[in-house]
């Protein structure tokens, strides 16, 4: 299996230089690398489905004295899977998009795809930059030049950041050279296993966008073109959760401090609220979207916190079950997020644009995209037949059980997680009414808009092929758990087979709380059906007629689409949301404009806010280096003589300091 | 004194360019003397691939180690490219009127010159011949440096010649103290100055006269080095000036004063009295690399933002000599030589066609320039360490070896590889990307570029799928420097 | 046996839901009448609306998108779902396994996106007001409601509302502070959510007193008939949620038949003490202006918060 | 072998005197205002050097010794104070030295350094004591010259300081027994070359700032590239 993946590796860069050499044929290219995700995801189905045991395979090539070694086993295979449907299928939508980087596709799912088969940290690490600078690379080529050159700067500093850490991390753990096999024999203890967990966090948990060091995330991902987005939202963050996973519960030693699960939990819960909230405030569908992606990875981050906590405290149970929530999250979110991007890059390309306030009624002009919309949002808002419910179910249903961990810290800091968790969760569904309401429902609030029409017949097709596949976890969360058994075996000990039957998902095995999804859904799909029948049975009368709107007048015959200013748009949904939790978390200020008496021009209604983390985390670094630079500035205006004296300095230091160690 | 023993391979390394060197102080026209140039460096980089083959390289004075030799190759193979490079170059700065005809003349000769005093330093097994090829050798390029006239050009050549002739004094006079250590141990006369011997008598030599002499010789080639404290002349240097020799040539000045710092930290090392020198490396290698990395920040001027680079990079290889990752250190020192060169070269051609070489002047090169643009971004990410290109390879190793063993070390160091890296794509983004400045000249043809994509893929090559051989090659000189 | 008795309690159940929500409602709105010294429509009066309703025309806006014509639906399958999972007269009906404290949340929160989602088809302004103070009070109410489930959770030891109904019913725990604090916490979530009175006034139509019906503002016909009978099903699953779960006596065990009708006895009893309390509460309480809300629902949060950490000192969990 | 070493031996003492003479030099160098009186000073520390040079080869009984001694009388004696004194007229020199340090802190610099090179060098076993006098005296000279050129404002000035550092060079090549011939030579050879190159650049910073005082080359520093 290790073979076909590395088969699969070589035609992605291999289809990666050939675009770059001949980019007429992109399309052709760009579909056979869809082709190949696409077998790749059936390959690793496979091999999850019959469970195949784990491989290694040393690569003949490879740097000297290190060399290249790549593993798959369960937990790897179940990454996999999620990168290449979310790979999949952005490489399939963007065989028509005019992206100058296009080359560079292949070569990021390729990075993607090493670290995950990684066997020994130089793989992992090298793994780590390639993706980072594939995306980076092609945030630059895409989209307006100031704009993206900064998103693209504040990425690859970030990126470089983490990747410096996590090095520094599996040093620090692990020490130099050697596979992961030789590192699961000696896990880090004491002092370095505390350094070790702190690096990994800031490391792999900024790329992935836990707080604090998301504040990137919603400025770099929307800058990229829409299938790059889809991927880096959809799959690269879940790439960096996979080397947390790795690296904390499986080379970690089975038995961490109970303490180990608390830094994820606290900064899940703050994801989940923070990110949500943003979510609320943002006015670009993209940023909408990166930003319930940090909320989606922090209600992740609770889980495997969970998953930690009860490993360290030995109950395997709740361990799988917490692991199940994280890895069945993973997959949901990655295959509605991709989803939501591509529709997303959709609406930006028929619409001209992604401000939320120059969007609305599209659902008139590209219904399949607007219903294949409302799935994948209503998957991201966790509402009960999508398998975004199945998960939060999960995560709660772990976060109620954990209290019995014991220690009084962790039974206080449990309820306040949950809160987090929850408040959070109603925030997604408010940001994702929100997102859908404004872009899809009510009138065009831009001429430009109305000239929108459905997206070509393969790319309605592929919205369907997720909203589906999302639709099919979401009856059936039990076949995506069997999918993630494997991994749960590798890291718990035990799997869900018991508990997570064809029709739901249960805490234990008998009694205890039980999610029956496919019952759930029978009954709804019963009553809408019965409904539907008696409605169809004696028709009565149905016209149009203009909005009732409480008796208000007719819009003038000058507006085409009616006054669509009286509509709420962005702005004003979240007005409420702004004047409670906007003040305190992000600052936020009204900034109306009402025209002088006699002036023409329009009342603006604005908002203005700023995210906590760029200011008080972003802005104190860059002020730090201006002011190390300055400082190192003066030693380069240096006159002559000045130099010369520092020499002389520099020599009369030495020869005391050899002088005093001489005499010790 | 018959010239037998000068007939040793190691001297017509040596000896090919210094003759062609005075050759082409004759030739008048350009175009045959950048011919010479070219072949007389391909014959030096022939003749210096078949030292490691031959048995007895040696000669009167010369007995080179497997050090010596490696740079050898290193430091010929990055003077063909210059000299590659040097044929359009010049054609264009004659054709601008920046350079006359005698002084395209005097280049030429400066160059082979520059060359051939490097390998003879790197090839000198005599401290004294060392101490005077690197002499000889900073004094051409001085004089290379000084050709263009410019006011800012001429401030480079004085502090270059100014901080480096301080330099070269410590270190004579360190070579006059390590012959003293030695006289006592090996006796007076030649024998006394061969570094082989000196190596070889290390533990019977008085420590304390091998400590004075480590202060001086450190600081003397430190300075040649640019490391830290004495790096004032380094970005002057590289910045002004023709770019083949002043940027992509001087490269290999820095790698011949870190062999002899080397063979001195071998030689203090294996001294049981004598203090342990990689204390000193450490300090002011993490002193070039926070420097360096820090100071990319407040640059205009492209070229000395890449010396700074250079010297970061360079700072960070003789950190990981002191301390211990000999073998990650020595290839991080190759893999950046080869990447800077093609940098350097890209960069002079782009500076060349912008016509001037601060950032304002060089914008948008892959809008106006494809393969030139695109090949100065690979450079970038070569010199950036990041993948597909071998220097991550050598960084990981380094900084995993600091990070395993002294943590503490670890945090300033990786934050200025990380400061520096950050500032070298902030400038990939400027000057390859975003609307193009107007350029003076016709888009570079492919060719011209080969040079800089060989360097390239040979980062490429060596960093993943380095040959055993040269594998081989590397764990020797490993061990032959750890005492 | 069991099955087969689930089977039947969950239809008699389904039969009496049918009939009591309307009836409920209808209750409600004669007694709160009464209360202000009205006569107030007939108890039946809901059934004929619900029926006069459905056979008027439909009239949509012009602009209105199929969304409009689905939303009513899912709104009326949500809310009945929710009615059907919640045990009223005896435990163990067939979807006893599945009836979960989590689920019906999500239920009624696949309502409010339905109603949103329908309110901003039309394209007027009164939809926005509802969802904007709808998406303001989520999020202070859902965490409250969570945390009183975690108080639950803990005492019964799973969410499943069966579970808990039939622990609490046989458990001789008495009257626990935690519970006690959960009640009055699950109380103020439970007006939010439906819009009562202290929070929203659901009987005006005056823009800045509604939450509910700003967002139905654009239904007629068949499809305002699907609102108001899912409005009248979510108000009688929440009654019958506190009923069960916070007055647990007198429901029969499962698989009983005997004891069903003095099961249905109780339940009856207990609906109606509650719809009179509430009652009560709304003739006594005049509208809270919405941003003082937040600090209500505040307050409930805070005390779902001492329930449970009130739950782990006294039963000094371990 | 140098003879039996030790205080009241001759050839030792002798060879004490000339490069104590030549460390006092490099402190008049220190001293000096006049342009005029630095060129005359350094003049004589060079022939201190040569006359070094001779005793040491009378002393050594070798020939090169003798053979550097001649170069070093030529080309450091007459060749460079020549050129100097050429180069000072044309370029309309200033008459007095930019003193940017003052006279009595760069002596108390000059002892500091002296007694530092004292310090480090004495703690070196009784070997061979000329050598270890010779390397004392000449590291002295080095240092005074490096201090030369760090407290003088004048390219001129510093270039002398240069000579002076080179100087401290011969001295202690010249005092090494048995050091080959090589580098003698070559310290001169390089040092000619390198006054050419001076040369070069006196008359090109003179054409391009027409002075020879450090503060025009200082103002390109400072300012921004």
């Amino acid at each position: 299996m290790l073979l076909v993946l590395l088969a699969i590796l070589a035609a992605l860069v291999g289809i990666g230089v050939a675009e770059a050499a001949l980019p007429q044929l992109g399309r052709l290219l760009r579909t056979t690398a869809a082709l190949i995700c696409a077998a790749g995801l059936v390959a690793v189905a496979l091999d999850l489905v019959l469970a195949l045991p784990a491989e290694t395979l040393q690569l003949p090539f490879g740097p000297p004295g290190v060399g290249l070694t790549l593993a798959l086993d369960g937990l790897s295979g179940f990454f996999l899977l999620v990168v290449f449907i979310s790979s999949g299928a952005a490489l399939f939508a963007a065989r028509d998009e005019p992206l100058a980087g296009a080359p560079l596709i292949p070569v990021f799912v390729a990075g993607m795809v090493i670290t995950l088969l990684a066997g020994d940290g130089f793989t992992l690490f090298l793994g780590f930059e390639t993706m980072s600078a594939a995306s980076w690379l092609l945030i630059l080529s895409h989209g307006l030049p100031l704009a993206a050159a900064k998103a693209g700067r504040l990425y690859m500093t970030m990126a470089i950041a983490g990747a410096l850490t996590l090095l520094g991390a599996m040093a620090v753990g692990f020490g130099v050279g050697g596979d992961f096999a030789a590192w699961r024999a000696a896990p880090p203890t004491g002092l370095r296993a505390a350094a070790f967990l702190f690096l990994v966090l800031a490391g792999a948990g900024s790329k992935a966008g836990l707080p604090p060091l998301h504040g990137w995330l919603p400025i770099a991902h929307p800058a990229a073109p829409a299938p790059v987005s889809a991927m880096m939202s959809g799959a690269m963050t879940k790439v960096a959760l996979y080397v947390i996973v790795r690296l904390l519960f499986d080379l970690a030693g089975p038995n961490p401090p109970l303490w180990w699960g608390v830094p994820l939990l606290i900064m899940g819960s703050l994801g989940a609220l923070l990110g949500a909230a943003r979510a609320n405030f943002e006015t670009d569908i993209k940023a909408v979207l990166a930003s319930s992606t940090i909320e989606n990875i922090g209600v992740i981050a609770v889980a495997l916190g969970l998953a930690l906590t009860a490993r360290a405290a030995h109950l395997p149970l709740l361990a799988s079950l917490a692991l199940g929530a994280a890895l069945l999250h993973v997959l949901g979110h990655g295959i509605n997020k991709t989803l939501m991007f591509l529709v997303a890059g959709a609406v930006d390309h028929q619409a001209g644009s992604r401000r939320l306030d120059r969007l609305g009624g599209l659902i008139h002009f590209m219904p399949v995209t607007a219903v294949c919309a409302i799935a994948g949002a209503a998957s991201l808002a966790a509402l009960p037949p999508m398998v975004g419910f199945a998960s939060i179910w999960m995560v709660f249903q772990s976060l109620l059980t954990a209290p019995r961990l014991g220690s009084f810290v962790l039974q206080m800091l449990i309820p306040i997680v949950a809160l987090l968790l929850a408040g959070g969760g109603a925030l997604a569904l408010s940001a994702m009414l929100r997102l859908i309401g404004v872009t899809f429902l009510g009138r065009p609030r831009a001429v430009r808009t109305a000239g929108a029409h459905e997206t070509r017949l393969p790319i309605s097709l592929l919205f369907v092929g997720l909203a589906a596949a999302s639709a099919v976890f979401g009856l059936l969360p039990g076949l995506a758990l069997r999918l993630a058994s494997p991994a749960l075996q590798i890291l718990t000990g035990t799997d869900l087979s018991g508990r997570a039957g064809w029709f739901g998902v249960g805490t234990q095995a008998t009694g205890g709380a039980y999610y029956g999804a496919l019952p759930i859904a029978a009954i709804l799909a019963a009553i809408v059906a019965a409904v539907w029948l008696l409605l169809r049975r004696h028709p009565a009368l149905s016209r149009r007629a203009r909005a009732w709107d409480c008796g208000y007048a007719a819009p003038p015959p000058f507006l085409p689409f009616g006054d669509t200013t009286t509509q709420y748009g962005a702005a004003s949904l979240s007005e409420p949301l702004g004047r409670t939790l906007g003040v305190p978390l992000f600052d936020w200020q009204m900034a109306t404009s009402i025209p002088e008496p006699g002036e023409t021009r329009p009342a603006r209604f604005g908002v203005v806010w700023y995210d906590p983390v760029l200011r008080f985390l972003h802005a104190p670094v860059l002020r730090a280096r201006d002011w190390l630079a300055d400082r190192a500035e003066l030693i380069q205006r240096l006159t002559i003589r000045r130099t010369l004296a520092m020499m002389v300095a520099a020599l009369v230091a030495l020869l005391v300091i050899v002088a005093i160690l001489e005499q010790s | 004194m018959n010239l037998g023993p000068m007939l040793s391979l190691a001297w017509f390394v040596a000896l090919v360019p210094l003759l062609t060197a005075c050759v082409l102080g004759f030739i008048r026209h350009p175009g045959t003397a950048s011919l010479v140039n070219q072949a007389a460096a391909v014959l030096a980089f022939v003749l210096a691939l078949l030292l490691p083959f031959s048995t007895d390289p040696g000669g009167l004075w010369l007995a080179p180690d497997d050090l010596g030799i490696h740079f050898a190759i290193l430091t010929s193979f990055i003077g063909v490219s210059a000299a590659l490079m040097s044929g359009p170059y010049i054609r264009i700065e004659l054709e601008t009127g920046r350079m006359t005809p005698t002084r395209a003349r005097a280049y030429h000769a400066l160059f082979q010159a520059f060359l051939g005093f490097l390998l003879l330093g790197l090839l000198a097994d005599n401290a004294g011949l060392t101490w005077i090829a690197i002499e000889a050798a900073t004094l051409s390029c001085v004089l290379v440096v000084g050709l263009a006239g410019t006011p800012r050009a001429v401030e480079a050549s004085w502090r270059f010649f100014i901080v480096c002739g301080v330099g070269i004094a410590l270190a004579l006079f360190g070579t006059i103290v390590l012959y003293l250590a030695a006289s006592a141990a090996v006796g007076t006369g030649f024998a006394a100055m061969s570094w082989r011997a000196i190596t070889a008598a290390a533990p019977r030599c008085n420590g304390l006269v091998l400590n004075l002499a480590f202060v001086f010789l450190l600081l003397g080639y430190g300075t040649k080095a640019a490391l830290a404290p004495l790096h004032a002349w380094m970005p002057g240097a590289h910045a002004e000036g023709p770019t083949p020799v002043s940027a992509v040539l001087s490269g290999s000045l820095l790698n011949v004063a870190i062999c002899v710092i080397l063979r001195t930290r071998h030689i203090l090392a294996s001294n049981p009295m004598a203090i342990s020198p990689n204390d000193a490396l450490i300090a002011l290698g993490l002193a070039s690399v926070l420097l360096g990395g820090i100071s990319l920040w407040r640059r205009a001027d492209a070229k000395r933002f890449f010396a700074f680079s250079t010297m970061e990079q360079s700072g960070l290889a003789v950190f990981g000599f002191g301390i211990g990752a000999t073998g990650a250190a020595l290839l991080h020192l190759t893999l950046h030589t080869l990447a800077k060169a093609a940098l350097y070269q890209c960069l002079g051609h782009a500076a060349q066609r912008k016509g001037g070489q601060s950032f304002t002047e060089i914008k948008g090169l892959i809008a106006s320039d494809r393969t030139l643009g695109l090949s100065l971004a690979a450079s970038i990410i070569a010199v950036a360490a990041l993948p597909p290109f071998g220097m991550i390879v050598s960084l990981f190793l380094i900084l995993s070896f600091t990070a395993a063993h002294t943590p503490w070390l670890a945090v300033p160091l990786l934050i200025g590889i990380g400061a520096g890296a950050v500032a070298l794509i902030h400038r990939l983004q400027t000057l390859c990307l975003g609307p193009p400045t107007p350029s003076k000249f016709p888009p570079v043809a492919a060719l011209t570029l080969l040079p800089a994509l060989v360097l390239l893929g040979l980062t490429i090559l060596l960093g993943f799928a380095m040959p055993p051989p040269v594998a081989a090659w590397f764990a020797r000189i490993a061990t032959e420097l750890t005492p | 046996m069991i099955q087969l008795a689930g089977l039947l309690a969950w239809l008699l159940h389904a039969g009496l839901v049918a009939l009591a929500a309307p009836a409920l409602t209808g209750f409600t709105r004669k007694l709160r009448a009464n209360l202000q010294g009205r006569r107030g429509p007939p108890l039946l009066q809901t059934w004929r609306d619900l029926i006069r309703l459905w056979r008027k025309e439909t009239v949509l806006a012009d602009n209105a998108s199929p969304v409009s014509e689905v939303a009513p639906l899912v709104i009326f399958a949500a809310s009945a779902t929710a009615a059907l999972l919640v045990p009223s007269f005896a435990l163990g009906l067939s979807t006893a396994a599945t009836s979960d404290l989590l689920l019906i949340t999500g239920l009624f929160a696949l309502c409010r996106a339905a109603t949103a989602l329908a309110a901003m088809d039309a394209g007027t302004w009164f939809g926005g007001i509802g969802i904007s103070r709808e998406s303001l009070l989520s999020f202070f109410a859902e965490p409250a409601l969570l945390l009183v489930f975690f108080t639950l959770a803990l005492v019964a030891g799973s969410t499943n509302l069966d579970h808990i109904a039939d622990v609490l019913r046989t458990g001789a725990l008495g009257l626990r502070v935690s519970l006690g604090l959960g009640l009055a916490a699950a109380i103020s979530v439970g007006l939010t959510t439906l819009g009562r009175l202290p929070i929203g006034n659901p009987s005006t139509h005056l823009e800045l007193a509604m939450l509910h019906e700003s967002m139905t503002l654009e239904f007629s016909g068949r499809s305002l008939a699907l609102i108001e009978a899912g409005a009248q099903l979510r108000f009688f699953t929440w009654l019958a949620l506190l009923a069960t779960i916070f007055i647990p006596f007198g429901i029969a065990p499962a698989g009983d038949i005997l004891d069903w009708p003095r099961g249905l006895l109780t339940f009856g009893a207990k609906m109606l003490l509650l719809t009179c309390a509430l009652c009560f509460f709304e003739a006594c309480v005049a509208r809270m202006r919405i941003f003082r809300v937040p600090e209500l629902l505040g307050i409930a949060l805070m005390l779902a918060l001492l329930a449970v950490l009130f739950l782990f000192v006294s039963q000094g969990y371990t | 072998m140098p003879a039996a070493t030790g205080f009241g031996v001759f050839d030792y003492d002798m060879e004490h005197l000339l490069e104590g003479v030549a460390l006092l030099f490099s402190f008049v160098l220190l001293y000096q205002r006049r342009l005029s009186a630095v060129i005359n000073t350094y003049t004589a520390q060079a022939l201190t050097v040569a006359a070094s040079c001779f005793w040491q080869s009378h002393v050594q009984h070798s020939g090169d010794l003798f053979a550097t001694g001649v170069v070093t009388l030529l080309a450091k004696g007459i060749g460079f104070p020549w050129a100097l004194n050429r180069i000072a007229k044309q370029t309309h020199a200033a008459g007095s030295v930019e003193m940017s340090f003052g006279v009595y802190p760069s002596l108390a610099l000059g002892v500091f350094l002296a007694c530092l090179a004292l310090l480090v060098v004495m703690r070196i076993p009784a070997g061979a004591a000329l050598t270890r006098e010779t390397l004392a005296m000449s590291l002295s000279v080095l240092l005074l010259g490096l201090a030369m050129m760090v407290t003088r404002g004048s390219a001129l000035t510093q270039t002398i300081g240069f000579l002076s550092v080179e100087n401290g060079l011969a001295l202690a090549a010249v005092g090494m027994p048995g050091m080959p011939i090589v580098v003698e030579l070559s310290v001169a050879f390089l040092v000619m070359i390198a006054f050419i190159v001076f040369g070069i650049f006196f008359f090109r910073i003179r054409a391009q700032f027409d002075s020879l005082e450090l503060h025009h080359l200082d103002r390109i520093t400072e300012s921004p590239e």
